[in-house]
């Protein structure tokens, strides 16, 4: 039986519901009274008190983190349903179809509360960790991306938000770029709602020939478990604990920080996919999160087995670690690699070529019970499925019913100043202080980066694509959507609206979407506000991805963004994927020459509430601007065909600031301003530049394709006037609204940069 | 975009890599398409003597960051190589065959002393120090061609004006000496430089890093060696240029690089 | 004129791949003895006038993550 | 067992641009006395035997450049 020299027995059973809550906190488990109540059951039924290195690995498997159990009940009802016929595979990644040979494997997560303590090695290890959610498909990654929200005020006992977002920018760039996978897509929002609630929203997107996806499930007895990459430490040990609970101060557990070491991964992904690529794995799952003890579990029981495992052999940094650190660390680097028996020796022979530790450590077996061994003595024995199945809450959540107050701001008197005010605002103005930190051209497929034009003053673009296949002429293009300033107002008009935003920015470059990813990011599920807010949230996302039939195939909830009493709105991140049938007609925002035709695809709005303009009049009112996926979809997919068929020189959707700064921004990357005429807008002149209408673009058409043009559009498409050379004038019939030249524009868009 | 047709003799590249190195990918698939036969071989196996550099025509030193750039860029690398193989590398640099190291390779050709080596002793004669901006800057820059005897260059015009992405964190190019400076200048080594849109020198962002000279990339003097910051195998076709979209006609700028070297192969060997 | 020496290195805690990398290296030219490299970035600071107390702020303010490095300050 | 602690820094002779720009973030911190800021690479070494000059040969063979960069041993 269980031995007590190498592991502690923890007596849980007859215990009172307030010594096992002592229990939980005295060994850092994270559970609550109930679920502590259900392991003293599980073990009386087993006729013995639990060790530490059992009750450690139910606390992994049991914790927010990595059992969504406060969010799954509404994630099944509102998210994972949808669109799936699309979808190719579901598991750490989700993968879409590009075409007859290729899937996308893609994902995004968040690693808010690591970074919020330790910014360069949260920032880090969340690009590392996403990496290897993508390697584990058996899919190249191609591209990272990294949505950011940063504070914008100091809160006593956090540290300076200027020294956060350095120590961020520098973590994903590090990674990034030693990695050699390009950051080519993301965003950065600032605001005082993340002070000291630091949001770090990360991406990976990878292709993988269909022959060769890989699951996680160990379907068969005999299977050997073979661990790669970096060694086991003491770092990162009860991380996952820490993400499902509120950061009470700036300094916390030092044992949870980690700083990661893309050297150690750079080469592990290339054994890891040449390993796949010569079909010698049987399945594969990336250690995150709970360490062995979560990917052990999970890839025994998704394929019924039982099995065992050695944790002497799991080559460690400290020699001194206790079986249970051993067990739960979430070291980083590291892969599982379940293989044939036959294939043991080629996989260490690839590894051994590569330079990479790997060790085989155990392997799979019938039956449903999972044991583990420490220099022969038993310290766990348990049925996989217990461990893995956790209790699910529906937690009570409250909508609140808003009174909508309408407010009308006085009629502008210089629309240049406003143009040029928001242009320059902190959330519109160039990222090229960060983006051009981050290596967005390695690997040599980047066909649309994150800036486009002219080559030294280039301008921003809607979506990054990238050519995975030298042969092949098809291109991935990736984007994102994410508006938390709506969200705060309405988290289910916010939902809609990332949809709203991610679709757009793929249709600009001329890509069909193809599937979602999401990064929801909430404050404490327990009160029930915040629960409200989430269930608002999904089933904003849902009644947009239900109605365009595009499936979230992955994603992450990241609970408890609370610290110094504080907390962020309730809103997601959606990373999206497209398809571009041929890149040689994708398209950037830059406009290309004069005297074309300019369009507005969509209609201004009277709802401003959450817009860049009525932010920087500090003024609330009226409702966020409403998006109707069906409206999206018509338009969307006519301006595709129009493109297709290359009638359309430029594209920009219009975001933050309305249709004069999506100008603005087409005029940055070029020589070329606009004369356009805004009467056929209808509306207030300030209402018909400024608002925010969703499913809208800016277009350019190609000279000599008018017509076409708007016959792929209809009435969807109205004229606004044609491009020339230097400045940005608009008139509204006779009456001159601004002019400004494009130089000026250019230098307000750069602020901060050069 | 097809892959093409294999033509007359065989032409082997070694891609080097190491921990670290991440271009490998793309200086694979730019020999590729040039029609040769690329082979990414670990430094693991040179040192190990499992493989040899005499049995290729061409070496190749990507980009990346090898072993992390810890020490300082390139440095790690060219270290092992000297302590291991060095000899190797010498002779195979004597025989002519072409070598090429753009970013970290770059970084490692300084480190060894096969570039610039106006002195031909081996000795340091050049660094490559963190970028003046003292920030990791990727970005795209124009390029004027100083053919000099550059085997890679044969396709370009002398003067020539391109434009090629750069992504560096320490590509400041500094000379021992001015001795040394001058004698690059004098034969003709320099044979990359930064420059404006223009084509006239000018300072940063032009020059991305603060180079001595705006040079870019240096031959050795028989020109058969060379070493440049910027990226030739990531805009091996004109899609993956950054203002492509502005300009839509022609074959990728870095192309020309790889088929001149592969071709010479070809005609001398 | 004061002249400060800034040490910062990571805690003995925090894994420091560079140190790492630089071991392996070292190891590979040859040199079996190396126990452990630890890595650190040093400054050399002109102040026309301050103290090490000066120093100590550098470090809190700019230099020092106190969740990962110790800093430590000469004159 | 040896200990060693080797500085790597630029020369005198070329700028250094990483101190310039911990120099120019002290300043807007406030600092307006900072004259000067050096940065540099320290490593403490570890080695079963040896002495300062297996330290000298760890400086040429590895750490430090000598065109760019000084390396100085201390035990
Ligand atoms: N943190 C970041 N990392 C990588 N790319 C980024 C980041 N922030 C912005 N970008 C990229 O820069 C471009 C312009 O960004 P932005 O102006 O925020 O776009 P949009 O208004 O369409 O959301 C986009 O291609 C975007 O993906
Ligand atoms: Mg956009």
């Amino acid at each position: 039986m269980i031995e007590e020299e190498v592991s502690t027995i923890i007596s849980v059973i007859g215990k009172s519901k307030e010594e096992l809550a002592n229990i939980s906190k005295k060994l850092h488990l994270g559970l609550s009274a109930e679920e502590m109540s259900l392991i003293s059951s599980y073990f009386k039924n087993e006729g013995r008190d639990p060790t530490d290195v059992e009750v450690q690995a139910i606390a992994q498997a049991w914790s927010e983190h990595c059992s969504y159990k406060s969010s799954k009940i509404h994630l099944k009802k509102y998210i994972f349903g949808i669109g799936r016929e699309k979808v190719v595979a579901l598991g750490d990644a989700g993968l879409v179809s590009l075409d007859d040979d290729t899937a996308i494997a893609f994902k995004m997560e968040s690693h808010n509360h690591p970074s919020a303590i330790e910014p360069y090695g949260g920032a880090a290890t969340g690009v590392g960790g996403i990496l290897r959610d993508i390697l584990s498909m058996g899919a190249q990654p191609i591209a990272v991306t990294d949505f950011l929200y940063f504070g914008t005020k100091k809160v006593k006992g956090f540290p300076d938000p200027k020294f956060i977002e350095g120590g961020v920018v520098a973590g994903i760039r590090d990674y990034g770029n030693r990695v050699g996978i390009p950051t080519v897509s993301g965003g950065i929002v600032y605001s005082e709602m993340f002070s000291p609630n630091v949001l770090v929203n990360v991406g990976c997107v990878g292709v993988v020939d269909k022959k060769k996806i890989r699951s996680s499930a160990i379907t068969e007895p005999g299977i050997v478990l073979i661990v790669a990459g970096g060694k086991t430490g003491r770092d990162g040990i009860h991380g996952v604990n820490m993400a499902s609970a509120v950061i009470e101060s700036g300094e916390e557990d030092i044992t949870t920080v980690q700083l990661g070491s893309p050297i150690t991964k750079e080469p592990l992904i290339h054994a890891v996919l040449e390993a796949n690529e010569k079909n010698l794995l049987f399945a594969l799952k990336d250690l995150g999160g709970g360490g062995l003890s979560s990917v052990v579990g999970e890839m025994l029981e998704a394929g019924g087995m039982g099995g065992k495992v050695y944790l002497e052999k799991v080559p460690l940094k400290e020699a001194s670690m206790k079986p249970w650190e051993i067990w739960i660390s979430e070291s980083q680097e590291r892969m599982l690699l379940a293989v044939k028996k036959e294939n043991v020796n080629s996989v260490l022979g690839i590894m051994e070529d590569w330079d990479i530790t790997s060790s085989v450590i155990g392997e799979s077996e019938n039956g449903n019970r999972l044991r583990i061994f420490y220099n022969g003595a038993k310290v766990l024995d348990l049925e996989s499925q217990f461990m893995t199945s956790p209790k699910l809450y529906e937690r009570p959540s409250l909508i609140e019913e808003k009174r909508i107050v309408q407010y009308l701001p006085s009629f502008p008197n210089n629309f240049a100043k406003l143009l040029l005010g928001m242009i320059s605002d902190r959330n519109v103005r160039t990222r090229e202080q960060v983006v051009r930190q981050y290596d967005h051209t390695v690997r040599g497929s980047t066909v649309i980066g994150p800036l486009a034009g002219i080559v030294g003053s280039e301008g921003p673009t809607d979506a990054s694509v990238i050519r995975p296949n030298w042969n092949k002429v098809n291109g991935v293009a990736i984007s994102h959507g994410s508006n938390p300033f709506y969200s705060k107002i309405d988290p289910y008009s916010g939902g809609k609206a990332a949809v709203d935003e991610t679709v757009r920015n793929l249709i600009s470059v001329g890509a069909e979407p193809l599937g979602f990813s999401d990064c929801l990011n909430s404050g404490n599920p327990e009160k029930h506000k915040v629960m409200g807010e989430f269930v608002e949230m999904v089933k904003g996302m849902h009644d947009s991805a239900y109605s365009l039939d595009i499936p979230f195939v992955s994603g992450n909830v990241s609970f408890y963004n609370e610290a110094g009493r504080r907390r962020i709105p309730t809103f997601p991140t959606i990373l999206g994927v497209g398809k571009v049938e041929d890149i040689r007609g994708a398209i950037t925002p830059d406009f290309k020459d004069p005297a074309n035709d300019i369009y507005l695809v969509g209609l201004p709005t009277t709802d401003l509430a959450g817009s860049l303009y009525f932010r920087r009049l500090k003024k609330d009112g009226g409702r966020v601007p409403y998006s109707d996926p069906r409206t999206l979809k018509g338009r969307g997919w006519n301006l595709l065909n129009a493109m297709r068929s290359g009638t359309v020189n430029s594209a920009h959707d219009v975001s933050d600031g309305g249709i004069a700064t999506t100008i603005s921004e087409m005029t940055v990357g070029s020589e070329i301003g606009a004369a356009l005429d805004v009467s056929a807008l209808g509306l207030r002149t300030d209402f018909a530049l400024f608002s925010e209408p969703q499913s809208s673009w800016i277009v350019e058409v190609r000279s000599g394709r008018e017509k076409e043009f708007v016959k792929y559009m209809g009435e969807d498409a109205i004229f606004l006037g044609q491009t020339q050379q230097s400045a940005l004038a608009i008139t509204r019939g006779e009456d001159k609204i601004l002019t400004v030249d494009i130089d000026q524009i250019r230098k307000k868009w750069k602020r901060g940069y050069e | 975009m097809e892959e093409g047709i294999r033509v007359n003799r065989e032409v082997k590249v070694a891609i080097i890599v190491m921990e670290g190195t991440n271009n490998e990918e793309e200086a694979y698939q730019s020999f590729k398409h040039s029609e040769a036969t690329p082979e990414i071989i670990h430094l693991k196996k040179l040192e190990d003597r499992k493989k040899k550099l005499s049995g290729y025509d061409i070496v190749c030193f990507p980009g990346g960051f090898s072993a992390g750039d810890y020490v300082r860029a390139g440095a790690v690398m060219a270290a092992r190589i000297k302590s291991s193989l060095m000899r190797d590398m010498e002779e195979f640099v004597e025989s002519g065959r072409p070598v090429i190291g753009s970013c970290n390779g770059f970084q490692t050709l300084v480190e060894l002393g096969l570039v610039p080596n106006v002195d031909g002793d081996g000795r340091l004669e050049a660094a490559l120090a963190p970028n003046m901006s003292n920030r990791f800057e990727a970005r795209t820059v124009y390029l004027k061609i100083n053919r000099g005897n550059s085997l890679f260059l044969r396709e370009f015009k002398e003067g020539e004006v391109i434009k090629l992405p750069i992504a560096h964190s320490e590509g400041r190019f500094i000379t021992r000496d001015k001795e040394v400076l001058g004698k690059i200048i004098k034969n003709r080594m320099n044979v990359v430089s930064y420059v404006d849109g223009s084509g006239k020198e000018a300072g940063y962002p032009w020059n991305p890093n603060g180079s001595e000279h705006n040079i870019a990339g240096i031959a050795n003097k028989n020109g058969n060696v060379l070493g440049l910051m910027p990226h030739p195998e990531r805009v091996f076709y004109k899609y993956t240029e950054s203002d492509w979209t502005r300009e839509i006609n022609g074959t990728g700028m870095g192309n020309r690089f790889f088929t001149s070297a592969v071709q010479f192969v070809r005609e001398k060997f | 004129m004061v002249k400060l020496r800034i040490t910062v290195t990571l805690k003995k805690t925090v894994e420091d791949s560079e140190g790492d990398s630089v071991k392996k290296a070292l190891k590979l030219l040859g040199y079996e003895g190396v126990k452990e490299v630890r890595a650190g970035k040093i400054y050399f600071i002109t102040l026309v006038k301050g103290s090490k107390k000066t120093g100590k702020e550098f470090c809190e303010k700019l230099l020092a993550n106190p969740v990962i490095n110790e800093c430590v300050v000469d004159d």
